[in-house]
């Protein structure tokens, strides 16, 4: 007998989709906010059925082939987090564009459920179809503005090279099950832990997976990607694609490679010290040369995955949560940086250049601050969030003796982060280009204020979150 | 008596404080009645000290005010040491200080700056004391960058006068030269002895002359030695020996009084105060002493023959006083403390009378300073005619009076001196006695003898000075007469000083002029029969009488046929050039070169700017690989690919 | 006689056929959406031999799964396809590049 | 009743910056200036009553003060707070100037003064913190968050190239930081804590420590700041608003020794003792190159920055020379002095530096201009003011019984032991110290009126002389009497040379 106790928010949520999605076919447009209510409503269901059914043991359903944890749960409450903030941030975004579509709102719920599927899945096939549930709502997501030539671009690129990678990915899978004839992690991992487990076969079909974890995550040279389609998508969009799917990144890395592939983790040990020095390199070094910030913050970005597969490669459990712990803070700083773009952005006006920040300080000190903590937070200033982030994954390195390499990052966490303070700077040293107001509603300022608010507070005590993290990995 | 000590000090300082804080609020009158009254107060209680110690033969005095700091076992205290070295010496401070302060009322009367010179030389009076009375090295080091400091601000008084500030400057900076080697000194005792106190270092003084210390690889010093050099490097800053002799002629710039009070009555003098203070430790240090005496010798005979060839009516005296120091500095060497001591004393007294009476002759004449332009002054001027007289009879020596006194001694005691350089000393200090008269008489004839070349406009207000000026005058006339005739005696060879200079009996040269010494008038009259000094003396008044008077042409022609040695004694020995453009030209060129080079080119253009030049450059390449197309990103996720598996194998 | 080895260098060479045809073609974008169906196919290949090498259905069942994808892949593909050329008049990769740096 | 007086001292200002910046924002501009007044002198306040319950117990030289809460369980982190000899003088410092850069911004400050005196308050906080923090996690973040304040103050209220100068400046450090926080991090999985105590007592090989003291090293080496990774300095003194060159020349500059006594040294004994030689070095190079460069300065923001830099080479020479003032020596006296003299230095060069900066920033309030050339006998038209320069000058000049004077005597002293050549580079600082400043003050303050600006200047108002006073008065008492101060450190030092000089391996 099935189990479907640990799936209920999966299905709820599927379920409530579909609801959604019929209602919305029947909305006028100017009623247009009921999709986007209910669509919160269903985040909120789906948020209670995690926390009703929340388990603190491991529990797999479905033939094995899904796991519900204690860590999952917490995962997707991160999720949801950040779905419900791309939501509030992005309605008045897409009201202003004419964008303010049911497509959105379903379009990111179906991303969600593919989140969440990656997040408890518990076989390489549930993983490739949350991993495909997510891309393909993601590939549709970015062309979501028709009128735009750049975004359509962007989804080009996205969706090719996205193919591209779950095709490889594909392709290891089909090597791992070649050599052990399973797909479920657990007995994946049993049995490659015998004595001729990985051979040679094993070894590449790894490396093709790398190749997809890479890629998911933005990691060099597989982050191609990233810049052009933080770019080129509507804000909303790369909002929504710049904070929750890292979650997914981080399942699929922590599923996969860490449960599935643990026995090879000297192997990719290896590789993800190479993809990790080349992130961090490449991710601080170009975001300096950029003049806009939604590609200056996908670079950040690249640079920011080089610090969370850090924790990957320390290979501990707490490393392991060190790595977990950056992504959930990464997710919020992502959401409250893209939020800021969205809020200063108003009709006819992206604020997406970096000169837009100019004077902010002086238009609106109260934001200003926000999005000073924000970029703090990004570069490792204490006492924000992202300091404790980096602290963690340092600290795993050094744990695993690798001295080196937590000095080579911190040196380019430095170079990084002139690229942060150019961005304060810009804000506190410089005169406003223009001094229209900010028109985003009371809503927005206060969430994407608490947003930012929530990077000093979990700064100052980063400990109730530190602690979740290590207690559930 | 503690309070009484504690008194002297704090009175002029309080009287300073007042005078420079308040010295809006009190007015002019206020500003010289409260700095003259804390000084007389300082007076009459160092007479009261004098008077304890001489005649009542208090014990010694020797205690702590606080302690300024305590550091493990080293404790810095803040304390006075009162013996009969100290009591005299704060008196003639004292005394010197109260002549100039009268003095002052009517030297400064019009200047804007009145009250603030009156706050400064009660200031001054106040770092004096606190030098002279110290008993420890740290209150000593204190006392002494205190003068410096007041030194500084006095002779940059006049602070519109780029002169003034340049010359207050370069004192400074040439003092602050002495001061290096004088903490260096101070270091090596505290170090080796554990103690700041005089008494516990000076006790500690043979042990000191027994330990080693590696200055330059492979030699080893004596810690004494090297200490007591480090110390008198302190002294020749303080007291302008050469090479550090270069500050005084300029600080001239100052006003008169502090000419008279700093630069020739009591800072000058500190050095040679010092090493007397310190007799327990030179004593023991053959070298130093060899130092102190060449150095001293070298000074008395190269400024003095400066002073005959400038016209500064100033100059010449602060030459003199330079010359008259080496003098002090070369019976410090031949162990004759007393002898030094004693011509400090006389030397104040004298010189500062000098001093007032040039600086009342400028006052009459309108601040002129040029002797080519004086001339004849005697009718107009009686009273500073006659008291610069006797001032210039004491300073060359002429038997009876102050200067003679000590001078005579001084050199009988070099004569007997068996330290390494007496008899360079001997020879230099001889010759400085006719040098000395020459220079003297020259400025004497010129100024209130001759032809008038006084300017039209000046002749027509030309009188005598004030009271409050000839006063101090007299005041200063009378000792600078008297003051050799009654303490010759016991300062040199009464054991006055036995409480606080110590001589080894091989040294002691004081002794052996002693033995001849059958009172003053008989010192006097011997002089005449045994000392070539006295008619070296009457050689140089009579060769000023006949080059300056009688035929005046003399010395052009002589000046002329000894270029080269004019050119030379005009460019003062060329120090000051050197000083200026290889010293300090050196120094600001090598600043700029590390600046310009090191910092900005090096250090900041290259690997600070540089490296943030250099990310920015491989940014801009970097992004380049960014190129957009599809094909590329492709191509790159294919090579990574084939590089990861490429590992996995080699790796495998 | 043919054995898995065959199957998997076809497949193989297929997915390396794919992928060389995505950044070999510089010209027409529906190339590259051919290129991805074929990157596909070539991984059923191989599951499908793994799962008779195996005696094993679930390889089978994914290939299954991942046809459903490829189908899901292409709508999706295709739509921003159209986006594209009616934003841009044009499906050649070559212009793709508005998007660098 | 228990009463945690620390933190009084470090969450009272930044408490007060919140306030400060909400009266602004309200536009209450009046009331926010005096909030920010009250807020800083009550915690100058606390800082004396800390200081007095100090002194109760001066053979005491632990801790004292101690607030331990748990903070970061995972890390086993502490919020964990207390005071000694060391850090009681320095937080004091602290509160004692950031009433003065208040008052001495009051109606200067046109742009934004709110935020201009939040920063300053949240700086104060996070500074003591920096001081008072046991734990090295808290201690970290004081330390970085205190970066933060700093770069906005320079950039904001700064001079014309004021970006440059605080990137450079926030670059610079963090560099520095961050190797200081791999060591740190190293030293938490070696000890299971981030308890800087613990650290001292923790044995390390030869290696851990050389490796430790140089990411230490270079962590100082960029706050104190040492010869060759001192250029942010000139730059960031010159472009700062003048509280800010006050506070960053007064207390930032005390971070990177407050870091050697506290850090390098107990922590890494064996590397201090095996490395003084190059800490010895950079010190004197510091003291002599810098001076020279000083000597060449056409601004006198950048001369006195220099000369910050020359100054604090006693600092790092007083504490390193103790090594070789021991192995020559067989006894503590000398070493003793040295760390005395490197303590006192900071804290007086605290006092010296801040009102010399304060001084430029009166004139640059009147002329805008920091050039020497466009001065020129400002003591005709402002005569007291001139009184407090040259007593600044000369007390950065080293004059006897002002504080100047006390620390680089004991230094000299000091280190005689150890060589009578470092003695004697040393004491060079006499000379080109002297040189640098009076040669400034001669062409500044001293000659004929320079020009129709130096002409039109008005003389210090209430507000000024008040703030410049209260300095001199400091300056002139420390320089007198600095036996509280140095009767406050003495046990603690001599606990820490005896830890010292014991060696870990």
């Amino acid at each position: 007998m099935i189990d479907y106790y640990p799936a209920a928010a999966e299905i709820f949520l599927a379920t409530a989709i579909c609801v959604v999605l019929l209602v919305d076919v029947f909305l006028r447009d100017e009623q247009r906010m009921i999709t986007y209510w209910l669509s919160m409503l269903s985040l909120v269901g789906t948020a209670a059925c995690t926390g009703l059914f929340f388990v603190d043991e491991s529990v797999t359903t479905f033939y094995g082939s899904f796991i519900a944890d204690s860590a999952a749960g917490v995962l997707k409450l991160v999720a949801y987090v950040a779905v419900a903030l791309v939501f509030v941030y992005s309605r008045e975004y897409l009201a202003a564009r004419k964008l303010f579509k049911g497509e959105f709102f379903i379009l990111g719920l179906f991303g969600l459920l593919g989140i969440m599927v990656m997040i408890s899945a518990h076989s390489l096939l549930t993983m490739y179809l949350g991993l495909e549930l997510l891309s393909l709502a993601l590939y549709a997501l970015v062309a979501f503005n028709r009128e735009s030539a750049t975004a359509a671009e962007s989804a080009m690129k996205y969706f090719v090279l996205g193919a591209i990678a779950s095709g490889t990915l594909l392709y290891g899978i089909s090597l791992l099950y070649g050599v052990t004839g399973t797909l479920e992690i657990t007995e994946l991992a049993e049995r490659l832990s015998g004595p001729d487990g990985f051979g040679i076969p094993a070894l590449v079909g790894l490396a093709f997976i790398v190749v997809g974890v890479a890629f998911k995550f933005g990691a060099v040279p597989f982050h191609m990607w990233v810049p052009d389609v933080y770019q080129g998508a509507p804000t909303p969009v790369t909002l929504f694609i710049g904070s929750a799917p890292k979650i997914a990144a981080f399942a699929l890395a922590w599923r996969v490679l860490v449960e599935g592939l643990g026995d090879a983790h000297s192997s990719w040990q290896g590789m993800l010290i190479v993809l990790s020095i080349l992130s961090l390199a490449i991710g601080n070094i170009v975001a300096i040369a950029q003049t806009n910030l939604k590609r200056m913050l996908a670079y950040s970005t690249i640079s920011h995955v080089g610090f969370i597969l850090m924790g990957f490669i320390g290979g501990t459990d707490d490393a392991l949560s060190a790595a977990m712990f950056y992504t959930v803070s990464y997710v919020i700083m992502a959401a409250a940086a893209f939020g800021m773009i969205l809020l200063l952005s108003r009709e006819g006006f992206e604020a997406e250049r970096l000169e837009d920040f100019k004077g902010l300080n002086a238009r609106s000190p109260w934001f200003a601050f926000v999005m000073l903590m924000i970029m703090f937070s990004m570069a490792g200033v204490p006492p924000f969030i992202g300091f404790y982030a980096k602290l963690l994954v340092l600290g795993s390195l050094i744990d695993a003796g690798l001295l080196w390499f937590a000095v080579l990052g911190v040196i380019l966490a430095v170079v990084g982060a002139f690229y942060y303070l150019r961005v304060v700077w810009y804000m506190y040293f410089d005169d406003p280009l223009d001094d229209a107001p900010i028109v985003a509603p009371g809503s927005m300022r206060v969430v994407i204020s608490v947003n930012g608010l929530g990077l000093l507070v979990l700064g100052v005590f980063p400990g109730y979150l530190l602690e979740l993290c290590m207690r559930v990995l | 008596m503690e309070s009484i000590y504690l008194g002297i000090v704090i009175a002029p300082l309080a009287a300073a404080i007042v005078a420079g804080l308040f010295g809006r609020r009190i007015g002019r009158a206020g500003a010289h009645w409260v700095t003259i009254a804390g000084v007389a107060i300082s007076f009459a209680l160092s007479l009261l000290v004098l008077k304890d110690v001489v005649i009542d033969g208090a014990a010694v005095f020797n205690g702590t005010v606080y302690t300024w700091a305590a550091i493990g076992d080293i404790r810095m205290e803040i304390g006075f040491l009162v013996d009969h070295l100290t009591a005299l010496t704060i008196t003639v401070v004292n005394f010197v200080s109260l002549a100039v302060h009268v003095y002052t009322i009517g030297y400064m009367r019009d200047d804007p700056g009145y009250q603030r010179f009156f706050s400064y030389i009660s200031l001054f009076t106040f770092a004096m004391l606190m030098l002279v009375m110290s008993n420890n090295f740290l209150q000593l080091f204190f006392g002494w960058e205190a003068v410096g400091v007041v030194s500084y601000l006095l002779i940059g008084f006049w602070f519109k006068r780029p002169t003034a500030i340049f010359a207050n400057l370069k004192a400074f900076l040439v003092n602050r030269v002495g001061d290096f080697g004088f903490l260096l000194g101070i270091a090596a005792i505290v170090l080796h002895t554990g103690s700041l106190d005089y008494a516990t270092a000076f006790g500690q003084a043979e042990l000191l002359d027994a330990e080693s210390i590696e200055v330059l690889s492979g030699t080893q010093w004596s810690v004494l030695s090297l200490a007591c050099i480090c110390l008198f490097i302190g002294a020749m800053g303080k007291s302008a020996q050469v090479p550090l002799h270069v500050w005084l002629p300029d600080s001239m710039e100052g006003p008169t009084p502090i000419s008279a009070l700093i630069h020739a009555a009591t800072m000058v003098t500190a050095g040679i105060f010092m090493v007397a203070r310190m007799s327990p430790l030179f004593e023991y240090s053959e070298i130093a002493l060899s130092v102190v005496l060449i150095v001293g010798a070298t000074t008395a005979i190269l400024t003095g023959l400066l002073g005959i060839v400038q016209n500064d009516i100033k100059r010449v005296v602060a030459y003199s006083t330079l010359s008259q120091l080496g003098y002090m500095t070369v019976a410090l060497g031949a162990s004759a403390y007393a002898a030094g001591i004693f011509h400090l004393m006389t030397h104040a007294f004298f010189k500062a009378l000098l001093f007032l009476a040039a600086g009342s002759v400028i006052i009459a004449l309108h601040h002129e300073q040029d002797i080519r332009r004086m001339g004849g002054l005697r009718k107009y001027m009686p009273i500073t005619y006659w008291t610069a007289l006797i001032g210039t009879l004491a300073l060359v020596g002429f038997p009876g009076f102050s200067g003679f006194f000590s001078k005579d001694a001084l050199i009988e005691a070099v004569h007997a001196s068996t330290t390494v350089g007496a008899g360079f000393a001997y020879w230099c200090v001889l010759l400085g006695v006719f040098v000395t008269a020459l220079y003297s008489f020259r400025l004497f004839f010129l100024v209130f003898h001759g032809e008038e070349r006084i300017d039209a406009e000046a002749k027509a207000h030309l009188h005598e000075s004030p009271a409050v000026v000839w006063a101090p005058l007299v005041a200063l006339a009378i000792p600078s007469v008297v003051i050799g005739w009654l303490t010759i005696e016991p300062v040199l060879f009464g054991g006055f000083f036995a409480d606080s200079l110590l001589v080894l009996e091989e040294h002691d040269v004081l002794h052996v002029v002693g033995e001849e010494f059958e009172g003053p008038a008989a010192f006097v009259l011997h002089a005449f029969s045994a000392s070539a000094a006295v008619y070296l003396a009457l050689a140089g008044a009579v060769v000023a009488w006949v080059a300056y008077l009688l035929r005046p042409e003399l010395p052009g022609w002589i000046a002329q046929r000894l270029a080269p040695v004019h050119r030379l004694l005009v460019n003062k020995y060329y120090f000051d050039w050197f000083n200026e453009n290889v010293l300090a030209g050196a120094t600001r060129g090598f600043g700029r070169l590390l600046w310009g080079v090191g910092d900005q080119t090096v250090i900041d253009g290259a690997m600070v700017n540089g490296s943030a030049r250099g990310v920015a450059v491989l940014a801009a390449i970097v992004r380049r690989v960014q190129s957009g197309y599809l094909y590329h990103y492709a191509f790159a996720m294919v090579i990574g690919l084939a590089a990861l598996i490429g590992w996995l194998v080699v790796r495998n | 006689m043919v054995t898995v080895a065959h199957y998997l260098v076809l497949a193989a060479v297929l997915f390396s056929v794919s992928v060389a045809g995505i950044f070999i073609n510089r010209r027409n974008v529906i190339v590259l959406l051919m290129c991805i169906e074929l990157m596909l196919l070539a991984v059923n290949f191989n599951f499908i031999a793994f799962s008779r090498l195996l005696g094993d259905t679930v390889g089978q069942v994914f290939v299954f799964f991942i046809l459903t994808v490829a189908a899901a892949e292409a709508a999706i593909g295709l739509a921003i396809l159209v986006v594209l050329f009616r934003n841009t008049r044009s499906i050649n990769v070559d212009e793709m590049d508005t998007l660098r740096g | 009743m228990y009463v945690p007086l620390l933190s009084i001292c470090i969450w009272l200002p930044i408490a007060g910056a919140i306030a400060v910046l909400v009266l602004g924002a309200q536009r209450r501009m009046e009331l926010a200036r005096w909030v920010a007044l009250g807020v800083s002198v009550a915690t100058f306040l606390v800082a004396v009553h800390l200081y007095i319950g100090f002194r109760w117990y001066p053979e005491f030289g632990g801790m004292r003060f101690v607030e331990r809460v748990p903070w970061i369980g995972a890390f086993n982190a502490f919020y964990e707070l207390g005071v000694d000899g060391i850090s009681m003088p320095l937080i004091l410092l602290t509160a004692f100037l950031t009433p003065l850069v208040v008052i001495a911004g009051w109606e200067v400050i046109k742009t934004r003064p709110a935020q201009y005196f939040a920063a300053f308050l949240l700086l104060e906080g996070l500074m003591i913190g920096v001081f008072a923090a046991l734990d090295a996690l808290l201690f970290y973040v004081f330390w970085e968050a205190m970066l933060v304040p700093m770069f906005i103050i320079i950039g904001v209220w700064g001079g014309e190239r004021r970006i440059y100068a605080t990137v450079k400046f926030f670059l610079y450090t963090f560099l520095g930081s961050v190797l200081m926080l791999v060591a740190l991090i190293y030293l938490y999985l070696q000890s299971g804590s981030y308890s800087i105590l613990a650290f001292h007592e923790l044995p390390l090989g030869m290696n851990e420590q050389v490796l430790i003291f140089l990411a230490f090293l270079i962590a100082f080496a960029v706050k104190v700041p040492m010869w060759p990774v001192h250029t942010w300095l000139p730059d960031a003194h010159v472009e700062a608003p003048t509280g800010g060159s006050v506070i960053l020349a007064a207390v930032l500059l005390k971070m990177g020794g407050y870091g050697f006594i506290r850090f390098s040294l107990p922590i890494t004994p064996d590397a201090s003792q095996s490395l003084a030689w190059l800490m010895i070095g950079l010190s004197l190079i510091a003291i002599v190159y810098i001076a020279l460069v000083a000597l060449v300065q056409k601004d006198m923001k950048k001369l006195i920055a220099y000369s910050s830099i020359a100054h604090m080479g006693f600092v790092t020479l007083g504490f390193f020379v103790i090594f070789a003032t021991i192995a020559n020596s067989q006894d503590e006296a000398g070493a003793m002095l040295a760390l005395q003299g490197g303590m006192v230095q900071m804290i007086s060069h605290g006092l010296i530096s801040g009102a010399l900066f304060l001084c430029v920033g009166v004139m640059y309030d009147r002329l805008h201009s920091r050039e020497i050339s466009a001065y020129g006998g400002v003591a005709n038209t402002m005569p007291i003011f001139a009184t407090f320069v040259v007593l600044f000058a000369l007390a950065n000049a080293g004059l006897p019984g002002t504080s100047g004077f006390v620390g680089e005597f004991f230094v000299i002293l000091g280190s005689f032991h150890a060589s009578f050549w470092l003695a004697f580079t040393a004491a060079t600082i006499l000379v080109f110290g002297a040189a640098y400043t009076l040669w400034m003050v001669k062409r500044v303050v001293f000659g004929e009126v320079g020009n129709d600006g130096v002409a039109a200047l008005k003389d210090l108002d209430r507000r000024e002389f008040l703030v410049l006073g209260v300095l001199a008065v400091s300056v002139l008492l420390l320089g007198v009497w600095p036996d509280p101060l140095v009767e406050a450190m003495d046990e603690t030092l001599r606990q820490l040379l005896a830890h010292v000089v014991q060696s870990k391996l």
